[in-house]
């Protein structure tokens, strides 16, 4: 079973590298961008049937490793 | 010798390399990222340093300046170009060299004094290392472990366009002394025309006994006859 | 809003502070204005009870261009060049987010120094963590570490010095400080004082988020009317643009267009804006509409709290704004003119065309309250540990687990993670007494270490004070430094505690005794309180940041052995002090006792018998002796050299534990050739300095008669496989 | 109109930052982990209503800047 984990940081948390990277777009003329963030994308592969049991290991995941739950969120995806 | 050194808001290495350019007799000009236009060079330095916070890619937003349009046509047109460090990540960026330089094996960032072997001399840069000379360098990066498919492999070594790997003090070249998780150790690559260098390790920071060692000098003195 | 005790009590406000809030004003403060007490008027800010005491250390000599009361000290180092620098604290929010809180507390520390028109020419850290066991310890070491390495690789200054300890104490309070030298044209210092009116006072930098509004979380949801979800939020650093601001700032110092500049730091806006004013004696006055805001809405109060990084208030001279905006568009950076100096004397915040906040500039700085808080004296436990009574153990298997124990064991996996040789400057790096950074292209070169001793001060805050400046004095000089001058970090406990409080004052009296009778000045420094939790108190650490001067190139000296077949003589005497020793420590777990004694007059006479011998050319090496005694600096100068020592026990020797593990102070080891030996000896006789000749170095084997034998190869690895281990790898 | 945009290495391409994060929760012992890759996620908001040309100046961003054809690939979703 496979999922993605989507890692963003929380609103208002300082995000210096979409900063740059919105200020570099913005330079390369690329004016109708309004607003970027950059966060992570993670893909994991279980060997495991069960989706909710899937899906609760992933959860633990994320708490324990994954996510720095200070400034960021996560969502967790099937896909 | 005329050489230029490409200055992006976050090179931190420009100085030092300017230093070690003037003291090794090159008349040295910086060029700052936004210029159209460069000085008449016959060598151009990419500095180390982490030149737009190496946010998104190490030397992607870099690879993307006005200035290195002009890098570009210069070295098709045959000026040596050096890129160390982050320079070396940018030249990967422009298409300039092959390959991807990828988080280091262990993930965190590395600095120390490492031996290379001079595993190719038969170029610009390293004429006056002989074959198989063992020098000890300094690294500092995030992302240095270099990457490239297989048939790109092969044609870096048939080519001899791999100058340095990465060693240990009696030459060994191996999983063991490879600080970054590089493929077969490469610490730096040649393009095919073998104007175009770069490399990992800091030679501008060994080029002095009092701060280190003087194992750099041999790569500018090169490049002077 | 009506501001009720719930409001004041989390502005951490007390009843007293308020009602004299109250009285300056002559009214009710609004909400935004017991924002801007509160911050003005806490410990951090206000240094409201360590002040009396601080006052109390030396600050001045010869050399001593500014002593503390600027964003960094500054001293003289001859030819008109300055070097300016300063430590500070990031204990909490490293706690709490440690990449950020590290990284952060490196970025707050290095404007400090630029700000003073310094360029950054070195970085060190002290940084504290609980028991290796304690579940917390391994992420927070790891976080700080790569914090520190991440901001100081990314803006391109060498991380060359530091210290790395382990201690229950810090378990639920982890000490993160930072220490920044910088290079400034001694003609060209720049300060925080305003002067003249209506001068345009200038914000540069990133924009204002709402990062770590301190602690407002409660506060902020309820001030707003659309309370939506706002969490007060960690600052996060971003070195790109902090490198970029500083290029911008010393770019700008080359023109003569800055009255006076100011980072933003503790309580940004409001302190930074505040103290200029003060020491300006003016007043000052910003229109926050103007302030370039990262998120939309954002309050009044949330502008002038938000601690966002990468900021700096500047006032300019007129008629520069052009030229200094241009300078901040070069690097990308906003540059707004958001106020102008006043004759008023009062901060006075304008938002949406209404004046918001009026406070007189004096209530928030000279009539902040102060403290003369209640502190006792240490009570000793006055049995002193006997030899004999302790349990017994080998002296190689002792040595064995002091060498490969956290504390002792080698930080290469510390100092690998920083970059120590951009610049180009970085003679020697991490590892030695004190690292040592060349004058860009010049003959000179100064020493910077940092240093602390949480046990000694434990146990007898007054000696451990002395002792800590003495071990930073001592490690300046074994690398043929001049000590110049000291910056301090002092973290300590809740000061309204009496016995914390005592420790404090105790310590710094301490500290003051040892640095006047060295003539070793303190110009600059940072108080840290409430580390701890509850009524669980960290030892008090105060952490002393020296820097000394080298005017000749070729009178460096480090602690690896030259050759074998040298000297080894130890300067100074070794009464086997064990008492607080890591012997005692870690091997016998015994905590009580009192740290070794120190004696002053010694201590200079050895330390500049040693600078003279370091100076003359007659010595290979020098090694000072700290914590683990002779046989751990013996280790360190093998382990560093891969030459190995045959020692023999000196025949007056009464005990070999006592003698190799004993702390007393004032020592150091230095290694001789042969054929320099009488020469040495009649100058050690001339000059009535106690030595004792030791051993030999040799090849391979680390030797001491018949008690211990191993292969320096060995040692190495012994000294170097904790933390690979820790950190659960297999190399 | 906002977009993501979700970048990952291509198949061939080493992963050191999934293999370590891999080797690590398998080592915190969560065994049913069969496979792990780490990539970036971007959120983009433009100011511009015409999906079709949102899209392609999104599309353009991600061949000039965003990702490295050579080692990446890239999908865009609107959200
Ligand atoms: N966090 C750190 N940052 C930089 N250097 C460090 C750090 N921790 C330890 N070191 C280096 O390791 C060496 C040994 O540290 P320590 O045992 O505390 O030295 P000393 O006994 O001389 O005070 C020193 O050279 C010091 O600079
Ligand atoms: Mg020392």
């Amino acid at each position: 079973m496979k999922f993605a984990v989507i890692i963003t940081l929380k609103k208002d948390v300082l995000d210096p590298q979409g900063k740059v990277i919105e200020q570099t777009l913005q330079n390369m003329g690329i004016n109708s961008l309004k607003n970027l963030r950059q966060g992570k994308y993670i893909e994991i592969e279980l060997n495991e049937s069960d989706e909710k049991k899937a899906k609760s290991a992933i959860e633990n995941m994320c708490k324990k490793l994954l996510v720095n739950l200070i400034i960021e969120q996560y969502k967790i995806i099937k896909i | 010798m005329n050489s230029s050194v490409i200055v992006f808001p976050g090179s931190n290495c420009d100085r030092d390399i300017a230093t070690a350019l003037t003291k090794l007799q090159f008349k040295n000009k910086m060029v700052w990222h936004k210029d159209n236009e460069l000085p008449k060079s016959d060598l151009i330095v990419i500095p180390g340093g982490f030149s737009y916070g190496d946010y998104l890619r190490s030397g992607a937003i870099a690879a993307k300046s006005n200035i290195l349009n002009e890098v570009i046509k210069a070295a098709n047109s045959g000026c040596l170009i050096l890129g160390i460090c982050n320079g070396f990540q940018i030249l990967i960026e422009t298409g300039l060299l092959k390959g991807a330089l990828l988080r280091n094996k262990d993930l965190k960032f590395i600095s120390k004094d490492v031996y290379l072997k001079v595993t190719n001399n038969n170029n610009k840069f390293c004429k006056n290392y002989k074959k198989n000379n063992i020098i000890r360098l300094n690294i500092a990066h995030n992302e240095g472990n270099y990457f490239t498919q297989k048939d790109h492999l092969k044609e870096l070594e048939d080519k001899e366009l791999i100058p340095f790997k990465y060693c240990n003090k009696n030459g060994l070249i191996n999983d063991s002394t490879n600080p970054n998780g590089s493929i077969n150790n490469i610490a730096g690559i040649l393009n095919n025309g073998k104007n175009i260098l770069g490399m990992m390790p800091h030679p501008e920071r060994m080029i002095d006994n009092l701060i280190s060692n003087t194992d750099g000098i041999g790569l500018f003195t090169s490049i002077l006859n | 809003m009506k501001i009720t005790k719930e409001i004041i009590d989390f502005h951490g406000l007390k009843s007293e502070e308020y009602s004299k809030i109250k009285l300056l004003l002559n009214r009710e403060p609004n909400i935004l204005e017991l924002g801007i007490f509160s911050a003005m008027w806490n410990e951090h800010c206000s240094y409201k009870s360590s002040k009396v005491h601080l006052k109390k250390l030396p600050i001045k000599n010869k050399n001593v261009i500014q002593g503390p009361g600027e964003n960094a000290g500054v001293i003289d180092i001859g030819d008109d060049d300055a070097v300016v620098f300063k430590i500070e604290s990031h204990n909490h929010p490293s706690f709490i987010e440690p990449y950020q809180g590290a990284a952060t507390g490196v970025g707050g520390i290095l404007r400090d120094v630029f700000t003073m028109g310094a360029r950054p020419i070195a970085l060190l850290n002290s940084i504290h963590f609980g028991d290796p066991k304690n579940k917390k310890t391994k992420n927070l070491l790891n976080g700080v570490v790569s914090g520190i390495g991440g901001y100081g690789n990314c803006i391109g200054i060498p991380t060359v010095a530091g210290e790395t300890k382990f201690n229950s104490t810090y378990n639920e309070n982890i000490l993160v400080n930072a220490m920044a030298v910088g290079l400034a044209d001694k003609k060209r210092i720049f300060y925080s004082k305003a002067k003249g009116i209506n001068k345009p006072v200038v914000y540069v930098g990133s924009k204002t988020g709402r990062d770590g509004i301190h602690g407002a979380s409660m506060a902020s949801a309820e001030f707003d009317e659309n309370s939506e979800d706002k969490k007060p939020t960690v600052q996060v650093g971003d070195p790109f643009t902090e490198k970029l601001l500083m290029e911008a700032c010393l770019e700008l110092m080359k023109k003569d267009s800055i009255i006076s500049i100011q980072d933003m730091g503790a309580a940004g806006l409001t302190s930074s804006s505040v103290e200029m004013a003060f020491k300006g004696n003016l007043g000052i006055e910003l229109d926050l509409d103007k302030v370039p805001c990262r998120e939309d809405n954002m309050s009044p109060y949330e502008m002038m709290l938000s601690e966002s990084q990468e900021r700096m208030l500047i006032i300019l001279e007129d008629g520069k704004e052009n030229e200094a905006s241009e300078i901040f568009k070069k690097w990308d950076l906003d540059f707004v003119i958001i106020g102008k100096t006043t004759n008023s004397k009062n901060l006075s915040l304008k938002f949406k065309n209404e004046i918001v906040a009026t406070i007189p500039i004096n209530a928030l700085s000279s009539n902040a309250p102060l403290y003369d808080r209640k502190w006792t004296k240490k009570k000793f436990k006055s049995k002193k540990v006997k030899f004999k009574d302790l349990k017994k153990i080998s002296f190689d298997e002792a040595f064995f687990k002091i060498i490969s124990s956290p504390n002792q064991s080698n930080k290469k996996w510390v100092t690998e993670q920083y970059d120590q040789m951009v610049m180009g400057d970085t003679i020697e790096r991490s590892g030695t007494d004190a690292a040592i950074i060349k004058i860009h292209n010049k003959d000179k070169a100064i020493a910077v270490t940092v240093d602390s001793s949480a046990n000694y001060c434990k146990s007898f805050p007054l000696n451990g004070g002395k002792q800590i400046v003495c071990e930073s004095w001592r490690n300046l000089i074994s690398v043929g430094a001049k000590p110049i001058a000291i910056t301090n970090c002092l973290n300590f406990g809740n000061p309204e505690n009496p016995e914390i409080m005592g420790e404090f004052a105790e310590n710094i009296l301490g500290i003051k005794e040892a640095c006047e009778f060295l003539d070793y000045p303190v110009v600059s420094g940072n108080v840290s309180f409430y580390n701890g939790t509850n009524n669980n108190n960290i030892y008090p650490t105060p952490v002393i940041g020296g820097v000394g001067l080298i005017k000749n190139l070729n009178k460096i000296q480090n602690h690896r052995f030259k050759k074998t077949g040298s000297n080894i003589v130890v300067v100074g005497k070794t009464f086997g002090h064990l008492d607080q020793s890591v012997f005692i420590n870690q091997i016998h777990n015994l905590h009580d006792g009192m740290p070794p004694d120190v004696n002053l007059l010694n201590e200079k006479n050895n330390g500049e018998m040693v600078f003279k011998l370091i100076n003359t050319g007659i010595i290979n090496s020098v090694h000072d002796v700290s914590t683990g005694g002779i046989i751990l600096a013996l280790a360190e100068m093998s382990i560093s050299s891969q030459i190995g020592i045959k020692i023999n026990k000196p025949k007056k020797l009464t005990n070999i534990f006592e003698y190799f593990f004993g702390e007393d102070q004032s020592r150091y080891i230095i290694e001789v050739d042969k054929k320099n030996y009488s020469k040495l000896e009649s100058l050690f006789k001339e000059n009535n300095i106690y030595f004792d000749n030791i051993g030999t170095t040799q090849n391979e084997y680390f030797e001491l008669d018949n008690d211990l034998k191993i292969n320096v190869k060995e040692l190495y690895e012994l000294n170097n496989k904790w933390y690979n281990q820790f950190n659960g790898l297999n190399n």
